[in-house]
């Protein structure tokens, strides 16, 4: 699958896309960022408060509770601030 | 109409395109998005917008489609910029041409109030030498609720 | 600004204008009024607009000074002409510029809508080689309603 | 007084403008619609419906129990259809 980060959550976990495996046991959105989360540091970081981070798959928004498979396309960011 | 893109637009000529050739149209609105020179916390001295390219052009078009399907217009518009911008510089434009009048109003309206709570952009402020991402307003949100179908 | 006048208008230029010098504002919103190819009863050839020349031009200043009352706005203009335009022409133009969005977008409806109903001009429809005065509309009446103060 | 009609009212009429003074007895608009439509023919048409006649004195919009006096400016149109 393919994980991207916008704004704020790319500048704290450093990274901006990276490709990996579904991790073992996750099923959901709240079960990848609890696997990221796992990592520490910046990725810890950047979930600190899953409150304020918004989550698409394959392009669309959803909820922390929407499914996830091997192949989606899955992007975290804050709140959007265009216009 | 969705155009993303770094550059600039003329506003001009988006209003002559929303009812070039189609004399049905009675009224056109259009609502332009321009960078102010100052920020919460003090001047501004630019900001920059980045966004989610697969995404943005997608929930921009799902947009355009549910103006299209809630009023009688004859035409739209979406141009959002990304990239870093000073003040003064024109954001976004958005724009509805109908034969009514109401329906080019409230599909203006509804356009910007949708995309500043739906498309993927982030705005990042220079202010005081220092950056900082901009927080999401709870009136924007406040804004496009008034929009949800009841 | 009001501009009572037969000639042409640019819109772009009217944009530009409403926040020429000032970045302060962060929404400039715009209506354009056009003369639509059809009437009640049937295909429209022309239309012409009579006016009330003294009274206009006041009436325009006291709608716009009211809208300049209401809401924290940077600029405002309205354009009105007046003779016989055909089908496709502009009629009108109003615009507001402010630092917030929902004050241009209030502040230009609002101007479009008390115009309708309280500046004095008369529309003379050609239709089917037959001229005949615009009734006024309820609808009109209803939207201007919507500004009085509770 | 300087009478204006405009519209409909100009093509009943087929008058634009005309300066008179004040009708004795007369002291409001009512009263001077009723002076006028004595008038018979055009003027009498023209004001048939009081309903859908507008007027203005010195150019403000005013109802028909409005005040008029000589020197006014009393201006009479249909609803205004501009925009």
């Amino acid at each position: 699958m393919k994980i991207l980060y916008f704004a704020w959550l790319k500048e704290k976990t450093k990274v901006s896309e990276e490709t990996l495996s579904l991790p073992k046991g996750v099923r959901d959105v709240a079960g990848l960022v609890a696997a990221l989360k796992a990592r520490g540091g910046g990725f810890a970081e950047a979930f600190a408060n899953e409150a304020i981070v918004r989550v698409a798959v394959n392009q669309e928004h959803v909820g922390f509770d929407h499914a996830v498979a091997d192949g989606d396309e899955v992007a975290f960011f804050p709140p959007v601030t265009g216009g | 109409m969705i155009f993303v893109q770094e550059h600039d637009f003329d506003p001009g000529d988006e209003i002559a395109k929303l009812s070039a050739g189609n004399t049905h149209v009675g009224g056109v609105c259009v609502f332009v998005g321009l960078v102010r020179d100052f920020a919460d916390d003090g001047a501004l001295q630019a900001m920059t917008l980045e966004h989610y390219p697969g995404m943005t052009q997608k929930q921009l078009e799902a947009i355009e489609r549910e103006a299209l399907e809630r009023w009688p217009l004859d035409a739209t518009v979406i141009i959002h910029r990304y990239g870093r911008l000073q003040p003064g510089e024109r954001i976004v434009l958005v724009g509805a041409a109908s034969a009514h009048r109401e329906a080019a109003f409230e599909a203006c309206h509804f356009l910007i109030d949708w995309l500043k709570t739906k498309a993927p952009f982030w705005k990042k402020e220079e202010t005081q030498g220092r950056e900082h991402w901009v927080d999401a307003k709870h009136t924007d949100d406040a804004a496009a609720l008034r929009w949800n179908k009841k």
